[in-house]
C-alpha cells in the first residue's frame, strides 16, 4: 500500500473563501479517481492543493511522500496539471509549444514527436498557431504537452470537455495506460455518469469536504 | 539554475513576439509619436530639441519599456503559463533571467531605431559612440531586470496596468539620470564625465539582476 | 520678525498635518475595534485587564 | 518588545489608546507649545538665514524621523520574509504610512523654507531634495501596493520585496543625483560648526525629542490600528468554514443546484 495522496481534514482559503472545508481523502498509487460535485464544491481547488499551488490552512496533506505543509514545491515536476487553461501560448504553434514544454520538463525529441502524434496532432495542425484552434484542438495540445512530462500523478480537470468522441477515447486510452504504468490519476467530472470513465472510484465533493466515496470495483469506503 | 532553459525561455518570447509583432506594429510606431510629440511641445526649435535630446530619449524609453513589461507579463497571463511553469523542474532565477534577456532584446532594438531616428529629427551628432553604445547596454539591463521583477509584482492583480507604472518609474529614475548624462557627454551636449555615470549603470545593473533572481521565486509563488 | 507669513505656514502645516492624520488613525482605531472582539485585541495583555474583560 | 506595543488599554477597549500612549499624548500636548515658545521667542535668528531659520525646528527632525521610519520599514520587512511573522509586517505598513506622512512634510516644509532662504520654491540642483522626493513616490508606490486585494500572507510578501528595494534604491538615487548636478545648495550640517548658541542647540534638540515622541505615538496607534484590521479581516474564518460545510447537506438532496460563488477555480 503505497499512498500517493493522503489528505486529512485539510482545509484551504482563498483569499477569505474557505474553499475547502476539511477534505479527508486517500489515494493509493496507480488508482484513478474521479472526483464529482456540484459547481463550486471545490474540485478544482483540490486539484490545485494536490499539485502543491495552494497553501494548507489546516490539517494534514501528504502528496507523493512529501509534507505539503513543509515543503510543496518538491513534488511539483511529478504533478501533471490540466485545469481549465491550458498554459499554452496563443502565438505558438502546436510543435512549439510542445517543445517547449518538453525543454523545460527535460523530454527527448522523441518523446515530444510521439506525444504530438498520439495526441492526433501531427499532420497539417502541428504548424497550426494554438490561437486558431479549436477547444477540442486545445485541449489535445494541452494534454500532448502533459504527456511529455510522464508526470506520477495526473491531475486533470475535466479532461473530457470539449472532446469528440475520438478525443473521449484517446483521454480514457491515455488515463488507463498511465494508471497501468504505476501513475496515479485523479480527475474531476461534472457528469461521471454519462461517459463510460474509466475510474471505479467516485468521490462527491460539496461544500468544500468529501461527501460520499464510492468504489465500485472493491467495497466502497463510504462516507468519510 | 540553468543557462539553458533561460535562453530557451528567451528564445519563446522572441518568437511570440516576431509572430505577434505587438512591438513592431504598434510599440514601435508609439515611440515615433512620442519623438515627433517632442518637437511639437518645444515648439520646432531645433537647439532646444538638440539639448534635451538625451533626456527625451531615455523618457521615451522608460514609457516603450513600461509598455514591453506588461506585454512581457500578459504573454504569460492569458492562459496560465506562469502556473504551468511551476510544475516544472526550471529554477526561477532561470525564467527571471530568460524573461529579461527576451525583453532586453526587444528593447535595445526599439532604442537602436529610436536613436537613428531622433539623429535624424533633432540633428545630433555623436562624438563618443562607443560611450554611447555602453551606457544604453548597461541601463536597458537595469531597466529590463528591474521591470521584469516588478512585472511579476503588479502580475496577478487587477490593477496592474496602473500600479506598474507607480511602482516602477521612482525606482529606475536613476538610470534614466545616469543615461541621459552618458548620452549628453557623447553628443557633446553637456560638460559631464559620462564615463563616470557608466559605473552607477552598472552597480544598478548588477543589483536588479541579482536582486530579481533571488527574489522572483517568492513572488511567482502565490502572485 | 522677518518672513513672518513664511514661518506661520510652515508650522501650521508642520503641526496641522500630523494632527489630522492622528486624529484619522485614531477614529480608524475606534471603528475597528468595534467590530473586533474584545478578546482579540491583543494589546490588553496584562492579567488585571484580562480579569476585568471576564468580570464585565 | 513586542509585549510593549501590544500592552494594557485600561479596560477601554473601543480605542487604540492605553496608559502609555496617553503619557505620550500628554507628553506631545505639553511639549509642542514649548517647542513654539522656543522656536519663535527663545532662540536667536541666524545670520544669513534671518528668521527663517526658525522652520528648521521643525523640517530638520521631520526628514530625520521620515528616514528612520522607511528604515523601519525595511527593517520590518527583512524581518518579515525571515520570521514571515504578521508583527513584523503590520509594523514595517504603520512605519511607512507615517514615514510617507513625515516624507510630505519635509518636502513642503523645506520648500516653504526655501522661498525665502533660496528664494526658489524648488531646487531641481539640489542632491537631498530630489532624493527626497524619488523616496516619497517609491513609497507612495509601496503604499498603494498594500491596498491591492491579496491574500494576507502574498500581500505582505510582496510588501517586503518592493519596501526592500525601495529602501536600497535611496543611497543609488542619492550618489546619481549628487552626480547629477554636481553642486547643492543644502546646508551642511549646521550642527557639527560648533559655535551654535546654546538656546539654538536647544531648540533643536528639543524639536528632535518631540518628533521622536510623536513617531512613537503615531506607531503603537498606527500598528494597532494595522493589528486590528488582520483581525477583522480573518474574523469571519470560523462561521465561513461552518457555512460552507453546510452547503454540502445543502447539495445531498439536490444534485443538480448551483452555488453562488460560481466554479471555483
Amino acid at each position: 500500500m503505497n499512498d500517493v495522496i493522503d489528505l486529512r481534514e485539510a482545509v484551504v482559503t482563498l483569499g477569505k473563501f474557505p474553499a475547502l472545508t476539511g477534505v479527508t481523502l486517500k489515494v493509493t498509487q496507480g488508482e484513478i479517481v474521479t472526483v464529482c460535485g456540484p459547481n463550486g464544491a471545490g474540485k478544482s481547488t483540490l486539484l490545485n492543493l494536490c499539485a502543491g499551488l495552494l497553501p494548507v490552512r489546516e490539517g494534514s496533506a501528504y502528496v507523493l511522500g512529501e509534507n505539503l505543509r513543509e515543503n510543496r514545491r518538491a513534488i511539483r515536476q511529478d504533478i501533471g496539471l490540466l485545469g481549465h487553461k491550458s498554459g499554452l501560448y496563443d502565438d505558438l504553434t502546436v510543435e512549439e509549444n510542445v517543445t517547449f514544454w518538453g525543454s523545460m520538463v527535460r523530454a527527448g525529441n522523441d518523446e515530444i514527436a510521439e506525444a504530438i502524434k498520439f495526441m492526433g496532432l501531427d499532420g497539417r495542425l502541428r504548424k497550426v498557431l494554438v490561437r486558431q484552434l479549436s477547444a477540442g484542438q486545445r485541449r489535445r495540445a494541452s494534454f500532448a504537452s502533459l504527456v511529455v512530462q510522464r508526470p506520477s500523478l495526473w491531475l486533470l480537470d475535466e479532461p473530457h470537455a470539449a472532446l469528440d468522441t475520438d478525443g473521449r477515447d484517446l483521454v480514457d486510452g491515455l488515463i488507463q495506460e498511465a494508471a497501468a504504468s504505476g501513475a496515479t490519476v485523479l480527475l474531476v467530472s461534472h457528469a461521471p455518469k454519462e461517459l463510460s470513465s474509466p475510474s471505479g472510484r467516485f468521490v462527491t465533493l460539496a461544500g468544500g469536504r468529501v461527501t460520499s466515496d464510492i468504489n465500485n470495483e472493491g467495497s466502497g469506503d463510504g462516507v468519510s | 539554475m540553468e543557462f539553458r532553459d533561460a535562453w530557451s525561455i528567451a528564445l519563446k518570447d522572441l518568437r511570440i513576439e516576431l509572430r505577434s509583432r505587438i512591438l513592431m506594429n504598434q510599440i514601435a510606431p508609439y515611440t515615433l509619436l512620442i519623438v515627433v510629440l517632442f518637437g511639437f511641445a518645444l515648439d520646432a526649435n531645433t537647439q532646444t530639441l538638440r539639448d534635451t535630446g538625451p533626456g527625451l530619449f531615455w523618457v521615451a524609453v522608460l514609457l516603450i519599456a513600461l509598455l514591453a513589461i506588461q506585454r512581457a507579463v500578459k504573454i504569460e497571463e492569458d492562459d496560465a503559463a506562469r502556473e504551468r511553469m511551476l510544475l516544472t523542474p526550471v529554477h526561477s532565477p532561470s525564467v527571471f533571467l530568460g524573461k529579461s534577456i527576451a525583453l532586453f532584446i526587444q528593447l535595445f532594438a526599439l532604442e537602436i531605431l529610436l536613436f537613428f531616428v531622433m539623429l535624424a529629427l533633432f540633428d545630433l551628432s555623436v562624438e563618443d559612440p562607443l560611450l554611447i553604445f555602453l551606457s544604453a547596454v548597461l541601463a536597458t539591463i537595469g531597466i529590463a531586470s528591474s521591470g521584469t521583477l516588478y512585472g511579476v509584482i503588479a502580475a496577478g492583480v487587477g490593477v496592474r496596468e496602473t500600479l506598474l507604472p507607480i511602482l516602477l518609474l521612482p525606482v529606475i529614475a536613476p538610470i534614466a539620470i545616469g543615461a541621459t548624462r552618458a548620452f549628453g557627454d557623447s553628443f557633446g551636449r553637456v560638460d559631464a564625465d559620462g564615463w563616470a555615470w557608466l559605473g552607477l549603470l552598472s552597480v544598478f545593473a548588477v543589483v536588479y539582476t541579482v536582486l530579481g533572481m533571488l527574489a522572483y521565486g517568492q513572488l511567482v509563488e502565490d502572485a | 520678525m522677518s518672513h513672518l507669513g513664511y514661518l506661520v505656514a510652515g508650522w501650521a502645516i508642520g503641526i496641522g498635518v500630523p494632527f489630522i492624520y492622528a486624529i484619522l488613525v485614531l477614529r480608524r482605531g475606534r471603528k475597528l475595534s468595534e467590530k473586533v472582539p474584545f478578546a482579540r485585541q491583543r494589546w490588553i495583555s496584562s492579567s488585571e485587564d484580562q480579569a476585568r474583560i471576564k468580570d464585565e | 518588545m513586542k509585549i510593549k506595543l501590544l500592552e494594557s488599554n485600561d479596560g477601554r477597549p473601543n480605542a487604540t489608546s492605553s496608559r502609555s500612549t496617553r503619557f505620550l499624548g500628554i507628553c506631545l500636548v505639553l511639549g509642542i507649545p514649548v517647542l513654539i515658545l522656543f522656536a519663535f521667542v527663545f532662540s536667536p535668528k541666524d545670520d544669513t538665514m534671518e528668521d527663517a531659520v526658525r522652520l528648521l525646528y521643525i523640517h530638520v527632525p521631520v526628514a530625520i524621523f521620515s528616514y528612520i521610519a522607511f528604515g523601519v520599514t525595511a527593517m520590518g520587512s527583512i524581518f518579515y520574509l525571515w520570521k514571515q511573522s504578521r508583527w513584523w509586517d503590520t509594523t514595517a505598513h504603520a512605519s511607512a504610512e507615517i514615514g510617507v506622512i513625515f516624507c510630505g512634510l519635509t518636502l513642503v516644509t523645506g520648500s516653504i523654507w526655501g522661498r525665502p532662504t533660496w528664494n526658489t520654491w524648488w531646487e531641481w540642483g539640489d542632491v537631498r531634495l530630489v532624493t527626497t522626493l524619488v523616496m516619497f513616490l517609491i513609497f507612495i508606490g509601496y503604499l498603494a501596493l498594500r491596498q491591492v486585494p491579496a491574500s494576507p500572507h502574498v500581500r505582505a510578501k510582496r510588501a517586503a520585496i518592493v519596501g526592500i528595494i525601495g529602501t536600497i534604491n535611496i543611497p543609488i538615487v542619492n550618489r546619481s543625483v549628487e552626480w547629477w548636478e554636481n553642486s547643492t545648495l543644502h546646508q551642511q550640517s549646521s550642527l557639527t560648526d560648533g559655535n551654535l548658541e546654546d538656546l539654538t542647540l536647544f531648540t533643536w534638540f528639543l524639536g528632535t525629542l518631540i518628533l521622536a515622541i510623536a513617531y512613537v505615538w503615531l506607531m503603537i496607534h498606527r500598528f494597532r490600528v494595522g493589528w486590528l484590521s488582520t483581525e477583522y479581516e480573518s474574523l469571519g474564518y470560523g462561521a465561513a468554514i461552518e457555512e460552507r460545510k453546510a452547503e454540502a447537506d445543502l447539495h445531498a438532496g439536490t444534485r443538480s443546484g448551483t452555488t453562488e460563488e460560481g466554479e471555483v477555480e
